[in-house]
């Protein structure tokens, strides 16, 4: 059984947000207009945290792309009264759309901010609903979404292999987030193969997990940036 | 059926059912009042249930705001009631016997608008029955769940238990007309063995009662607790809820007693002194949560978890130190002096003071929501929370309902024990003088 | 349509390979663009380079060794450095990759084929030749020339040096008159100064207007040319042909097509002095006719002659092999080769030896057995004797 | 009686209990119905068959190949082709949101004339017959009156074959009037064809530069082709590929670019010249140049004297006399070491390439400060060398018809110095009448009045000129002046063809079919000029023989086929095999008919040629000297023609700094407006473009957790000083004009400088789209001296609450 999980190179990383859009493209995620923006109500499950730090001339900035982290240990599964969200066997934590009452603890109880409430039913201006995704479902008013990994494309990825008699193969299985991103910053795959990218990525020692003292466990690894040696790499 | 004794209210006591008797003109037109509020309410109601939560000012992060802070605050109300009487009632305080109903009522009445509270917030109040179908015990909103209803069906039974006899009274004063009085009277005819297994059925429901107030607040305060979130994952929260919601509710208990008491003049039967014993209650629990509050920020601060240092400085100088500080002077830089002091531990006094709690333990509750929600451990834009007006209207129209429903239970049952009063007056005097002689040296005990 | 006429030289390798079994029975074909991607996936690109792309710990195998490789030399080599690799590879904590049969063919035919290509030339280095040659005595390269002979310049479009040696092979009989004429000897040039030369000429270009790159080579095509337009009159190979020209199957051939062209630009006055001698009209080639008739030749070197069984033999013994294995069903210490009859080739002993030479190394160094060392032509030999499993009377020494 | 409760009791009170559950639980069904009857619970996307097809981005130059998911005929999904060479299977937000330009509820549906007047137009639906009727009419009736030339077609040079199509059109139509947009790029197209004689568009070695200088190029927020870029930005942060390449951004504010580089050197705006030669002296003084590709390759480093034997000044002693660490480190506001560091690195880590000078893709630079920059390049030999900065391969191509005009083009280009096209001059003409008056101009698909920094004057032109129809995808600001505007095909419902993007070494030709049939009324424009062409006939008629845009794509395969050259988009291991030959002088197509390789083109995406050749002298450097000329005697030649220029630029005509890459002076602020206005641009709006799509606009800000709306960004102190608190709305007030906006804190604002983002602010268009300002209308008209060149930055401003 794989656990699904993603490394994110922070030293890769160009901040282009082009993840952003393809999960919103790839999910049905409607957009908000200007003044629920302004209220902080912006739909994403995956978002670029900025985090500044210093004072003109010293500056330093960390631009985190933070999809839902999808922890060993997740804290949202626990207090849910109604067992619409869950971990499944690979890791991926779901949420049951049908099944949400909507009380928010769940994302009151994420230390990451990375679920999302349906503050309206979703609107699709003119003809942008047909642009919808018929894979995904489109969420109604009143619940919880988040990251689901784009298990509708495992499940896709999976059915192929099948066809093709052959076993899900590193790469068959991308989400749209990982799929889309122009620089190659994130990859993904099973942690539990060791001999998977995303698991030798997971054991480098720029790897981090967010708030990784708080025992949530992310499957998430994002790896820190690293320094300009001066050096021509492992070349000299 | 064999000997049909008629139970009548004795003439000194007829006072206390002339609410249900006679109601004067002013009652409409408050009852009116409050109607329009509950209307305005609903109104907001449909509109949230029709476009959305959206048309509150929550948003991301502050996730919960007033109707979380409604139902803590509602919840805390509720143990004016029962647990109060039910302790004052196990330690045979006789003074008690004026106020126990007015107490439990409070709080059956006002843990449906806890429970609302929640209805309120929820995304689908649709999908609420979902909480039965696909339960799940990890969490603490469904040990909530749990408490809430026993608590409400404990305390429904520990209200209705010592109601018996007075709707007795009542049933048998219209002469067993009204089938509605002769079924809540459930055959009351104040025998001897009737009493006894009343007194006992009381008694066991008051020991039963107070473990339940307890742990209900206690879970709520668990909602919060049970997650990581700065300022919230407290191991004193338990404790602190529970003095927080015994300290608001005996201040509404102070209010409605006074209210009663003016409008229905039973100057008589809620004298200085029970205001003066609850006074002093009040301030016991005032320096208790004082205690608490310090307790919880002082370990905040050295602990110096930055997370909890952000959460914490906004309460005590940021964005919140507003509210902050007005609660820190509502809840004990006001009513302390109040209550401490004789001369203005007087009726006005403890309302005054009473009702600087109730809005100081109103803004307690909104202080640990809003500003932990507002200040998520990762740096994404700090939440501003304003209520809006479905909010407001919605919380306005709670309190006014719960107003109305108070009323309509004075129109329809006593509000001061006829029975315990008459008890007291009959039986407790002996009573007392003989358990007194008990606590003095050289005489047996009582039992 | 990709099987069609246009095959690179050595993608020609897997049809004539087909085709011509009786050449060698343990012959087993290969593609090079499947090559390359077993090449890359096995992580070969991680330390070997491939024409100064790819990594750098370890030998550039299309640069390294600097002649010609037939599969059997390519065999030998990879063996006598095998244990030397795995080491580095375990201090580098690699994995030692495996390789399926066809995999390990079509990586020979990935090396053999870019070991056939010329680097990118020197164009300071093919200045300095075209002065240090007079070859602008009478070309021009710019406004600046003599201008008896074609401005250099017009030739920028000829890339390769296939189209060099057709362009110049066209015109030298005409150019060595002019220059006898002049009083010019007949310039001689070595290794990659072909190369050199085409860099420099490109880089005169102004905005080259076309490429003329020829498609790939077709051999089959080329063994047809070599015959219609007489080459085989003269040219021997390996003892097969005329008598008249030297065997081209025995010469040392050169790495690349560059250095092939210079040989021929330097023994061109010899063979057509030869030519005129029998009478003979030199031949006219097109671009892509002199492509083809390249990669034949150079498909006919990828094999060895082929072994001989007796002195496979005497190699299997006294290399050791025989006191481990047994070339047949015999009973021995090491596995039986006797799944071998038939079926040996140099190929499959490369694909053995990365599957099983770990293993057989550590079991050879803890029984202190020396790990042998091979020529190629024992290579042949060994393999020879190896697929004829024991009789090997009935293949041996024959030539196809 | 007893104290019990009797049965009937009993089950009256159960039943009231179960009446009480069961009124609980119909009270729950009553609120699940109500919500349900106040609002529909959920929305069914259909589905259907799902189906691939290759499209081409053309939201930037970059001309991503994409690769869309359909499900039944709707496009739902935008995903980056994988064997395109430019982006590799990635794609920047731009292209991900095409979706949405797709199905924008805001789209122009027919064809419209404008029954009212410019000012305060009335639109007339109308149908395409009568649309193409009236623009024949007008460019017939003028060609007959011989006043072709007087016909003006705008649009963005998109490196596209539809651009060629249209410059075809116009010259075959007889007007030399085909006019681009400005592009970021202006400055070092000056600066590469002043020093090194070429027009073709420079382009970069990026996957194998070690150093990587940027003066100012907002290198991750849309310069060039974004989604290269990226890619190669992350193969420098590949330990895999073993070695890491710096990237140094030089700029005055702590952009995002700066953010992600490995060191970002803060800068007095305007200062990038005297930085790039600051470098150039310690490369100098330390003997870190390349002293044979100086040598060999170029021309004014030493002094040098002229045939007629008057000496001049070299860069080298310029640099020397000029430029010492501690003036340029004082005019900077960069401290020494830095420079000398910097300097260092530049010289020690080559392949070096330097940047610059630009800020955002659509405002060009100062060329002398892109001169001083490219002069980096020479000084350490990275001109055309590997890793370094190449000129972009020649696309093959038949040659284009011959002009039958002998007027000159409206804005008196192409100079010798300057090889783009001036719109801001050509407005400025237009207005004038001179050389002639315009009487006709077809927009096709650009905004000038909203995207140009004098874009009033524009509209003023538009006023003026008797006729004008614009192609357009929305009723915007341009549009609104127009007498006919005509609904043009988003990306994925036309056919597409798109050639090498800007800054990318190898020539490179997209090509797409339509991937959903086309909405509305809408039309390709190129399909239209076709029409146009053939209902003119004549010139234009032979000129394009073409039926429509499909045909004549058709036959640019054609022309590659003849090239026999490249190869059809594929995997990057049939990539590196192709180059592994081709490197050897073989080739190995695919395809072996023309017809063969337009098939393959259009199911792989397109055809490329892989291969660069480095070291192409006389292709790359064409200068009169056929060198890298550190002194232009391209300028100087032009110079001595035109006397005004020495002094509009403020100097003596004998003085050969004008000729030399120098750093021109920083105004001083003009009294009461202390701020500097810098207009930056952000990824998902860059060009400008891409205020109409919601994804973009979420994430446009998002540094700043802005969205919808531009801000105007300050330093901490300088807020803290005026009194404006973060967020609050203020004013902001140029010579120009002044806007509402709201003010950011931004710790990254060099302090005394304000930025506000660009393509804010449509007042026409979509609704989505108008929120915030456009810094373009408060920007000065400023030039400067060499190419003519609007100048973004320069313009002081004030700022005060509202």
């Amino acid at each position: 059984m794989a656990r699904w999980g993603m490394a994110i190179d922070l030293a890769k990383c160009s901040a282009c947000q082009a993840c952003v859009v393809a999960c919103q493209s790839e999910n049905n995620i409607p957009c908000v207009p200007p003044e629920e923006a302004r209220s902080g109500r912006i739909l994403s499950w995956i978002s670029l945290l900025p985090e500044l730090e210093g004072e003109y001339p010293r500056l330093s900035m960390r631009l985190v792309p933070l999809p839902c982290l999808h922890c060993d240990n997740p804290p949202c599964i626990l207090v849910c009264p109604v067992k619409a969200t869950g971990i499944n066997a690979e890791g991926t934590v779901h949420q049951i759309y049908p099944r949400c009452i909507g009380c928010r603890y769940c994302t009151t109880g994420c230390p990451y901010t990375r679920r999302m409430f349906n503050w309206y039913k979703p609107e699709f201006p003119g003809d942008l609903a047909l642009a919808l995704n018929p894979d995904v479902s489109v969420r109604p008013k009143g619940v919880v979404e988040k990251c689901t990994l784009c298990h509708h494309r495992l499940m896709q990825a999976r059915e192929e292999a099948k066809a093709a008699k052959r076993p899900l193969a590193e790469g068959d299985y991308l989400p749209a987030c990982a799929e889309v991103c122009p620089s190659g910053a994130i990859t993904f795959g099973d942690l539990d193969d060791p001999a998977s990218a995303v698991a030798q990525l997971a054991r480098n020692p720029r790897a981090f997990r967010l708030l990784e003292d708080l025992g949530t466990k992310p499957k998430v690894f994002h790896l820190a940036e690293g320094e300009w040696s001066g050096g021509r790499g492992n070349q000299t | 059926m064999d000997v049909e004794t008629k139970l009548e209210i004795s003439r000194d006591d007829a006072v206390l059912i002339q609410p249900i008797v006679a109601a004067r003109g002013s009652f409409y037109y408050l009852a009116a009042a409050l109607l329009a509020f509950s209307a305005l309410a609903f109104f907001a109601w449909v509109e949230q249930l029709r476009r959305g939560l959206g048309v509150t000012g929550l948003n991301v992060p502050v996730y919960w705001g007033v109707y979380i802070t409604n139902f803590v605050f509602f919840i805390g109300i509720s143990h004016a009631g029962t647990l109060i009487s039910a302790i004052l009632r196990l330690c045979h305080a006789e003074w008690r016997r004026s106020i126990t109903r007015a107490a439990e009522v409070i709080t059956v009445l006002v843990l449906f608008f806890g429970v609302g509270s929640i209805i309120m917030d929820l995304g689908r109040p649709d999908r609420a029955l979902n909480v039965l179908r696909h339960p799940n015990f990890r969490s603490p909103l469904l040990w909530d769940v749990c408490s809430i209803s026993v608590y409400l069906m404990a305390s429904t039974i520990y209200l209705y238990l010592p109601l018996i006899p007075d709707i007795a009274i009542l049933r048998d004063r219209t002469g067993g007309a009204s089938w509605f009085y002769r079924f809540l009277a459930a055959g009351w005819r104040g025998t001897e063995k009737q009493k006894r297994r009343l007194d006992r059925a009381i008694a066991v429901m008051a020991v039963l009662v107070i473990p339940i107030a307890v742990s209900v607040h206690t879970v709520v305060s668990w909602v919060f607790a049970m997650t990581v979130q700065p300022g919230w994952h407290s191991a004193i929260f338990g404790p602190y809820f529970v003095v927080g919601a015994i300290f608001s509710g005996i201040a509404a208990l102070i209010i409605a007693m006074a209210l009663i008491r003016r409008i229905y003049f039973l100057h008589d039967y809620l004298k200085p002194v029970h205001f003066n014993h609850l006074g002093l209650l009040l301030m016991v629990m005032s320096l208790l949560w004082f205690y608490f509050t310090f307790a919880e920020y002082l370990t905040t601060f050295y602990g110096g978890d930055p997370s909890h240092l952000t959460v914490f400085y906004s309460k005590l100088t940021g964005r919140y130190a507003l509210a902050f500080w007005t609660m820190f002077a509502t809840c004990f830089v006001i009513p302390f002096p109040i209550l401490a002091w004789r001369r203005t531990r007087t009726v006005a006094g403890t309302v005054v003071a009473s009702i600087s709690v109730i809005i100081g333990m109103w803004l307690e509750r909104l202080t640990i929501v809003v500003p932990t929600m507002s200040q998520p451990r990762l740096p994404w834009a700090t939440g501003l929370y304003s209520p809006t007006w479905i909010e407001i209207a919605i919380t306005l129209g709670f309190g006014a309902t719960f107003i109305l429903l108070y009323m309509l239970f004075t129109r329809f049952f006593p509000i001061i024990s006829i029975w315990e009063v008459q008890e007291g007056r009959e039986h407790s005097l002996p009573e007392v003088i003989e358990r007194v002689r008990s606590y003095m040296p050289g005489t047996e005990p009582v039992q | 349509m990709k099987t069609g006429v246009l095959i690179l030289i050595l993608s020609a390798l897997p049809l004539l390979g087909a085709e011509t079994v009786s050449r060698g029975a343990y012959f087993v074909p290969g593609d090079p663009k499947a090559g390359m991607r077993v090449f890359l996936d096995k992580g070969c690109a991680r330390c070997h380079a491939v024409l100064g792309e790819g990594g750098r710990t370890a030998p550039d195998l299309a640069r390294v060794p600097a002649g010609h490789l037939s599969a059997a030399e390519a065999v030998a080599a990879m063996w006598n450095h095998a244990p030397a690799m795995w080491n580095k590879m375990r201090v580098e904590r690699l994995n030692l990759p495996r390789f399926s049969d066809p995999e390990m063919t079509n990586l020979f035919a990935f090396l053999y084929s870019v070991r056939s290509l010329d680097e990118p030339g020197d164009p300071e280095r093919g200045r300095r030749l075209l002065s240090d040659k007079k070859c602008l005595e009478c070309h021009a390269v710019s406004s600046a020339g003599r201008g008896a002979g074609p401005d250099l310049r017009t030739w920028t479009s000829h890339r390769n040096p296939v189209s060099w040696i057709q362009a110049m092979w066209n015109h030298g009989l005409a150019m060595r008159s002019l220059m006898a004429a002049r009083g010019l000897s007949w310039p001689e040039f070595k290794d990659n100064d072909m190369t050199d030369i085409i860099a420099y000429i490109r880089t005169l270009a102004g905005v080259p207007k076309t490429r003329a790159n020829p498609r790939l080579a077709n051999a089959e095509a080329g063994a047809r040319l070599f015959e219609q337009k007489g080459c085989a009159t003269c040219h021997s190979f390996r003892g097969a042909g005329g008598k008249g020209g030297p065997d081209l199957g025995v010469r040392p051939l050169p790495r690349t097509l560059g250095q092939f062209a210079t040989l021929m630009w330097n023994h061109a006055p010899a063979m057509w002095s030869s030519m005129q001698a029998h009478k003979m009209a030199p031949p006219q080639f097109s671009n892509q006719e002199m492509a083809d008739l390249i990669a034949h030749l150079f498909t006919q070197r990828y094999f060895e002659a082929s072994g001989n069984a007796d002195r496979g033999r005497r190699v299997f013994e006294e290399k050791g092999c025989g006191s481990c294995h047994s070339p047949g069903a015999g009973a021995a210490r090491g596995p039986s080769l006797a799944a071998w009859r038939g079926a040996a080739s140099p190929v499959r002993l490369a694909a053995a030896l990365w599957n099983h030479g770990p293993l057989m190394l550590g079991t050879m160094e803890r029984r202190q057995i020396p790990w042998p060392r091979f020529l190629p032509a024992e290579v042949a030999d060994l393999m020879e004797f190896l697929g004829a499993g024991q009789r090997p009377r009935q293949r041996a020494g024959g030539k196809p | 009686m007893s104290f019990k409760v009797g049965r009937r009791d009993f089950v009256r009170f159960a039943g009231g209990g179960a009446l009480g559950m069961a009124a609980s639980g119909i009270g729950m069904e009553a609120i699940s119905r109500f919500n349900e009857a106040l609002a529909a619970e959920q929305m069914q996307v259909p589905g259907g068959p799902e189906s691939w097809a290759l499209g081409v981005c053309t939201q930037c130059p970059a001309g991503c190949g994409l690769r869309v998911r359909k499900v039944g005929a709707r496009a739902v999904k935008v995903q980056g082709n994988p064997l395109h060479p430019v982006n590799q299977g990635g794609l920047c937000p731009k292209g991900v949101a095409e979706l949405q330009t797709l199905y924008h509820p805001d789209r122009l549906r027919a064809p419209m004339r404008n029954t009212g007047t410019r000012k305060s137009p009335r639109w007339m639906q109308i149908s395409w017959d009568e649309a193409i009727a009236t623009l024949t009419g007008q460019l017939r009736k003028l060609r007959d009156a011989g006043q072709a030339h007087t016909v003006a077609l705008v649009e963005r040079n998109r490196h596209s074959l539809s651009s060629r199509l249209m410059q075809r059109f116009m010259t075959a139509y007889g007007s030399p009037n085909y006019l681009v947009l400005p592009s970021g790029q202006d400055a070092l197209k000056t600066a590469v064809h002043l020093q090194q004689g070429v027009t073709q568009p420079v382009a970069y070695d990026w996957d194998r530069a070690q150093y990587v200088l940027s003066f100012g190029v907002n290198l991750l927020e849309g310069w060039g082709s974004p989604a290269s870029i990226m890619r190669a930005f992350g193969r420098w942060r590949d330990p895999s590929s073993g070695r890491r390449t710096k990237f140094v951004q030089v700029e005055p504010r702590f952009s995002l670019t700066a953010s992600r580089a490995d060191e970002w050197v803060p800068l007095r705006p305007g200062a990038e010249a005297a930085l790039a030669l600051g470098m150039a002296y310690v490369l100098i003084t330390e003997g870190l140049y390349d002293a044979a590709f100086v040598r060999e390759h170029t021309f004014g480093f030493e002094d040098w004297h002229d045939d007629a034997g008057r000496a001049h000044q070299g860069f080298r002693s310029l640099v020397l006399s000029e430029y010492r660490l501690q003036d340029v480190a004082a005019l900077t506001g960069v401290p020494e070491e830095t420079i000398l560091r910097l300097a260092r690195e530049f010289g020690n880590h080559r392949p070096a390439v330097a940047l610059g000078d630009s800020q955002t893709s659509t405002l060009p630079g100062n060329p002398y400060s892109a001169m001083a920059v490219h002069s980096l390049n020479a000084l350490v030999g990275s001109i055309d060398a590997p890793g370094g900065v190449l000129i972009q391969a020649v696309m093959p191509a038949s040659p284009p018809p011959g002009s039958v005009t002998a007027w000159p083009r409206i804005d008196q280009s192409p100079s010798s110095v300057f090889p783009g096209h001036h719109l801001a001059e050509a407005a400025r003409a237009i207005l004038a009448g001179r050389p002639y008056p315009v009487q006709a101009i077809i927009l096709n698909e650009v905004n000038p009045v909203f995207s140009m920094p004098n874009g009033t004057a524009f509209e003023q032109c538009l006023d003026q000129t008797p006729f004008v129809a614009s192609f357009a995808v929305f009723l915007d600001e341009s549009a609104m002046r127009a007498d006919l505007v005509l609904p043009a095909q988003t990306d994925l419902e036309k056919w597409q063809a798109v050639t090498s993007p800007p800054t990318f070494p190898s020539a490179v030709q997209s090509i797409a079919a339509p991937v959903v049939p086309p909405r509305y009324q809408a039309r390709q424009p190129a399909d239209v000029i076709l029409e146009l062409a053939h209902q003119l006939g004549g010139a234009a008629a032979q000129a394009l023989p073409a039926a429509n845009f499909e045909e004549y794509v058709h036959a640019q395969a054609g022309e590659l086929f003849a090239a026999q050259s490249g190869s059809v988009f594929s995997t990057s291991m049939e990539d590196a095999w192709n180059r592994l030959l081709d490197r050897s002088g073989w080739w190995s197509p695919t395809y072996a008919t023309a017809d063969e390789l337009w098939e393959q083109m259009q199911k792989q995406g397109g055809w490329w040629d892989p291969t660069y050749s480095h070291g192409e002298w006389q292709r790359v450097l064409k200068t009169p000297s056929g060198r890298f000329e550190f002194y232009s005697q391209t300028l100087a030649h032009w110079a001595a023609a035109h006397p005004e220029f020495a002094r509009n630029a403020g100097m003596k005509p004998d003085d050969d700094r004008l000729f030399l890459p120098h750093q021109t002076p920083i105004a001083d602020p003009p009294p009461g407006y202390p701020l500097l206005l810098l207009p930056i641009e952000v990824l998902p709006l860059a060009g400008g473009e891409g205020g109409h799509l919601p994804y973009l606009q979420q994430i446009a800000g998002s540094h700043l957790f802005e969205a919808w709306e531009s801000w105007l960004e300050m330093d901490p102190e300088t807020a803290h000083k005026l009194h404006i608190p973060d967020g609050a709305i203020v004013w902001i007030e140029s010579r120009r004009g002044r806007a509402q906006v709201r003010a950011r804190v931004y710790a990254g604002v060099r302090p005394g400088v304000v930025h506000l983002p660009l393509g804010y602010g449509h007042t026409a268009g979509s609704e989505l789209s108008r929120g915030g300002v456009n810094p373009l209308s408060l920007l000065e008209d400023r030039r400067e001296p060499v190419a003519g060149l609007p100048q973004s930055a320069g313009t002081y401003v004030r700022v005060y609450p509202s």
